[in-house]
């Protein structure tokens, strides 16, 4: 676990991720900042306040609402020489972006064998349960994982967010970064100063032997409660994060589904053909001889999100469901 | 240059002779707006609503002048602002306030809440959370009325921020070339979320329809007898034949963005704020005119606030008591 | 095996559509073409050729290049009564449309709380080896997969484009419809006039005792033609095509898995995050205990398509890879 | 209407006195553009080429004028029917040859093929199949060169048919508000594809540019004077920070939409093809003021083309004699 000393000074997640672009924009002149309402506002949800009074708003760009435009702005100045960072004011109008980011982003490098670079990190969000309706509420990472050259983050903790965006940063590739709006309060401690997190190596959570779940973004955290609750009745789960969904850290994930023999994969996303899916096979092949229960899958209930919060806080795994399923997972009599 | 082949937007001076009485429940309507906008606040200030809205306090005459245009079973597209649309197009105040606590009663059923309302049989063919995601539908809508030698006609309501998004552009073209009875009603209130305008659209509004050959106005969008003369003329445009027409209609958002967007110093001076409110309030301003043609007196103009102060705490009252869904909805209607 | 009698018709794949939506263009005047291309030409594929002939430019109508804005119009004319068939000529170009189909298609039958519909097919191609490199060549059939609300067809013969295509016009919901390019003159038997081929429903093209060959699309070729090289060295393939992946059919995939023990799924979209994914741990839950193998996925290798032939022949799957991989799997030694 | 204020597009008599080797050596590229555009045609017809290409003849004259206005360092961007605009920047015929016929030795390595040929130490950023897909690029190369203080301008070519793309007109917008060095090269050749543009374009297309406050052109592309002072006039202007400007060049490609559109009498007239090629030829409209001019000789002239073919013959022999990739070479370059 690469958390620091618990002496550490606490940030929110949205604190971190505010202080990751500051030192980043410090340190290289080229990192910029592009999107709607980033600048006097620091987006609705108040992430980027500030940096417009240090940095001045020819380097965090208030853009009309032209996701696709500025986007694909944002890929243009990638290609010649700067790192632009694109906000996505919510996760569900990357739906917007796809052809500027699969088309273009993503494929410059290769189709321009290897001449073309495009350092650029587009930084929106993910996660239900505030009540903001279907067009509001998705988690589409699965989409930009599912497409070769991109990079996709999700952090879980303020002390991953900093690390892990300064990273994405400093990627020479495009990168997708995801943060649950739900998590943005969230304290944690977090490092003055530079450090990074790399992409593509897993965090364990908590340790454990007798299941394993794995876990994004918010979900690490549900995880973490699920694991609590486990604990009083004798089941030890080991929770891992990915952190990095492209590059995926399968040997992190093997090594502990082939430790505890039984796994639960949670995300946020649909669960059709969703991340979970991935996630469950490359273990249900890589622990195939140590696995005592098929490999159990939670994401979002496959339904467009409804507004009713009645009905809204069905549609994600909690940390009650997420423990439920696996103590029934515990039960189940080994294969072998 | 085809600027000169344009046809030119009349004022609509064919429907002068509009009735008192219409004058009358113009009225009534923007009271019964500007009521249920104040009831929603009340509800988010003291915690009794789910999640947001975005209210339409300020703007009431550019829906009412709208839709006292329109035919019941002629179409409209809303906005995420869009509880006005759903009024002036004939909704029952108890369902909308069902539609916001998330009530089984509500239009929605409680799935699609304050930026989702849709209204079948009025022909509202729902708000929408994602700003100029409508064009389409609105375009769609006129067409399908012009393959089935319906006359109906479909209007587009949108802020000047949707005039952002290249989707308007795409439909726009097609909508002049085929000579869809469909009207764009822009409701320029200055702002996109806290960006002025001015900062996010270069040269003028109306030069992008004309563009496309779409004749365009800008209108006062604070006076709904402007906007009514100048909508039924497009709408009977559309009706016969002529093809799409366009109106910007400059109005203002008396309140913020969206409830919970209290401090706006940052962005717009109170100044501003108050000579909209005491020099442009639509309301006042066909309060005094009616008073003024002596179409109604102060006492009728009382009565009819006190009226539609009735519906509203009665409709208020209904959804307060009305049953959430059951849970098992929240599978339901995923497929028809 | 739903195929008919050998004594049957010969028609190519492109001549089974161009069957399915004349006949239902003939049955339903509420069916329509909207699309770049797809009158006079008959998009470059000719796959539509002669259509317009019939049906004349109303209802088989140009647009200009404008993917977002004429899918959008779909949608608004399918939510008020039409039944549109939108072409998009090449699948890499549904990136456009992703806002139309996921924020509004998909949502607005649930949003609405049941009382809209969106019955429209969108109608496109898949499938790689034509030497058009990275930006039309794509297989992104997944992305529509994840969403709740879609319906995703692949067609992998002409007998069933024709039946399902069909099935999907008279479907009350969007439904993403996907034909390898590559597949437009394979010849198969069609029956004259009228039939269905349901949506949900797997077909065994080819039955096995030894291993299960779970392939879409044009994949479905290469797994009987894999099959032809297992048979002579004892090894009997089943080889199963889903037909459809939302809704997909597991019951048919996970009896075949948990009668043969060993299973391959194929499938032309990027592997990771992809189809291949969800199909494998479908199965991999489902059959668990009756495994012998791990679940062997094979899609496309996860890079942007070359467009060198020597290079793009390696992107996919290959009778000879999947033989090979299948001899493979099925020389591992039982696990229980 | 804002139009008054847009700044008028001179023809830029400033650049009027140009010297005799420039209009000889514009000369010289636009014979190597049809002779190499010959070859391809050649390669395809003789099956030597893998997959297709769209060819530039008759439309020379556009990327010949345009870019020698620009210094080596400028930028642009290009389309599907790119490579006369990457010979125009400067390409060299073999490692086009070698890119086209999928070789190691390519600028791209083989991996783009005709529509991504790009050339970073010419500015070139890229070809583009995705219709209007580089709008964007354009754009963001333009900002990256105003924010790194630099005075490289970029121009974005296109036909007509992008005109079809919301995209562009976010992007527009975005241009004129920040005044950004970018340069619409509008490439207006009359068809998208199989449509008449008449078809797909409601309008003027100087007028969309020009809702934007964007000064525009419609100039005559077939007189690469004409558009050669055109785009010197408006490079003039980006480069010292007047923003960006629009033209519209009419032409014609004398080919079909691709090799292979070879019976083209259902979209347009053999007579209308025949009146372009003898009367609106720009080689003989050119090589006609040159010797008029007496600035060459027809035997200097019949030299230049002499001179051009060996280097076409030359390059194509050691494109033939390339050595395709090495297979490893497929996995290359999906990451920075
Ligand atoms: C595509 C998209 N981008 C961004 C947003 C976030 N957003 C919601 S409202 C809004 C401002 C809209 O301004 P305008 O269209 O003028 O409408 P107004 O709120 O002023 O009525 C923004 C940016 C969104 N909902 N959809
Ligand atoms: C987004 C997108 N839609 C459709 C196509 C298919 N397509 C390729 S070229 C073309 C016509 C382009 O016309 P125009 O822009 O006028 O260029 P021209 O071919 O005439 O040079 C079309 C529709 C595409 N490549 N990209
Ligand atoms: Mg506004
Ligand atoms: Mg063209």
């Amino acid at each position: 676990m690469s958390t620091p000393e618990p002496a550490a000074r606490e940030l929110t997640l949205a604190e971190a991720i505010r202080e990751a672009l500051a030192e980043e924009m410090r340190r290289d002149p080229r990192v910029f900042i592009i999107g709607e309402d980033v600048a006097e506002a620091g987006t609705p949800f108040k992430v980027l306040s500030g940096l417009v009074a240090e940095f001045g708003p020819r380097r965090v760009i208030d853009t009309p609402i032209s996701e696709a435009g500025f986007t694909g702005i944002a890929v243009g100045a990638a290609v010649t020489g700067m790192r632009p960072v694109v906000d996505i004011m919510f996760g569900d109008f990357i739906t917007l972006t796809m052809d500027q980011m699969v088309n273009q982003a993503a494929k410059i490098h290769y189709m321009s064998g290897g001449s073309l670079r495009v350092p650029m990190v587009l930084h929106t969000t993910l996660g239900a349960t505030r009540r903001s309706a279907a067009q509001h509420s998705q988690s589409l990472h699965a989409w930009f994982s599912h497409i070769p050259g991109l990079k996709v983050v999700l952090p879980s903790t303020p002390y991953d967010a900093k690390g892990l965006l300064k990273s994405a940063i400093r990627d020479d590739n495009p990168v997708a970064f995801f943060e649950d709006k739900m998590m943005y309060k969230m304290k944690g401690a977090v490092p003055q100063g530079d450090y990074l997190v790399p992409l593509g190596i897993a965090d364990i959570k908590r340790s454990g032997k007798d299941i394993t779940l794995v876990a994004t973004s918010s979900m690490v955290q549900v995880a973490l409660s699920a694991a609590e609750l486990l604990s009083p009745i004798g089941i030890e789960a080991e929770v891992i994060d990915p952190r990095t969904l492209f590059p995926l850290d399968k040997q992190t994930l093997i090594a502990s589904a082939k430790k505890t023999g039984r796994a639960i994969v949670v995300d946020e996303g649909y669960e059709r053909y969703g991340v979970t899916a991935e996630i469950a096979s490359v273990i249900a092949e890589g622990a195939f001889y140590d696995l005592d229960a098929p490999v159990k899958r939670m994401g979002a209930r496959d339904v467009p999100v409804p507004f009713s919060p009645v009905l809204e806080d069905l549609t994600v795994p909690t940390p009650e469901s997420v423990a439920e399923a696996a103590r029934t997972l515990c039960e189940t009599i080994s294969a072998s | 240059m085809g600027q000169s082949s344009i046809p030119v937007l009349q004022r609509g001076d064919g429907f002068r002779e509009v009735l008192p009485e219409k004058w009358v429940n113009m009225y009534r309507q923007l009271v019964k707006i500007r009521s249920f906008e104040k009831q929603v606040n009340e509800l988010y200030l003291t915690a009794k609503m789910p999640g947001l809205a975005h209210l339409y306090i300020g703007e009431e005459a550019v829906a009412v002048g709208v839709c006292e245009a329109l035919r019941t079973d002629d179409y409209i597209t809303s906005t995420h602002r869009g509880h006005g649309h759903c009024l002036a197009k004939g909704a029952s105040v108890e369902r909308m306030f069902a539609e916001l606590l998330g009530k089984a009663a509500g239009y929605c059923r409680g799935k699609g809440g304050s930026m989702h309302i849709a209204d079948q049989d009025r022909g509202n063919l729902g708000a929408n959370a994602i700003v100029g995601g409508s064009a389409g539908i609105a375009a769609g809508a006129a067409l399908s009325a012009q393959m089935r030698g319906a006359d109906q006609v479909a209007v587009c309501f949108f802020g000047e921020g949707a005039l952002g998004q290249g989707l308007l552009y795409e439909v726009m073209n097609m909508a002049a070339l085929w000579k869809l009875p469909v009207i764009y009603v822009c409701e320029n209130n200055l702002y996109n979320e806290y960006t002025h305008y001015s900062e996010t659209t270069a040269g003028t509004v109306t030069a992008r329809p004309e563009a496309f050959g779409i004749p365009a106005r800008t209108i006062d969008g604070q006076d709904v007898r402007a906007v009514y003369f100048a909508a039924a003329n497009c709408v009977e445009r559309a009706r016969t034949g002529q093809g799409p027409a366009f109106l910007e209609c400059l109005t203002y958002r008396f309140h913020g963005h969206f409830v919970a967007d209290i401090n706006r110093a940052y962005y717009r001076s109170r100044q501003e704020e108050q000579e909209w409110e005491t020099q442009r309030d639509p309301i006042h301003r066909l309060a005094s005119w009616l008073v003024e043609q002596k179409w109604a007196s102060a006492e009728s103009l009382d009565k009819i606030q006190a009226e539609v102060q009735m519906e509203i705490t009665a409709g208020l009252e209904f959804a307060l008591q009305a049953p959430f869904p059951d849970a098992s909805e929240v599978d339901q209607h995923v497929y028809a």
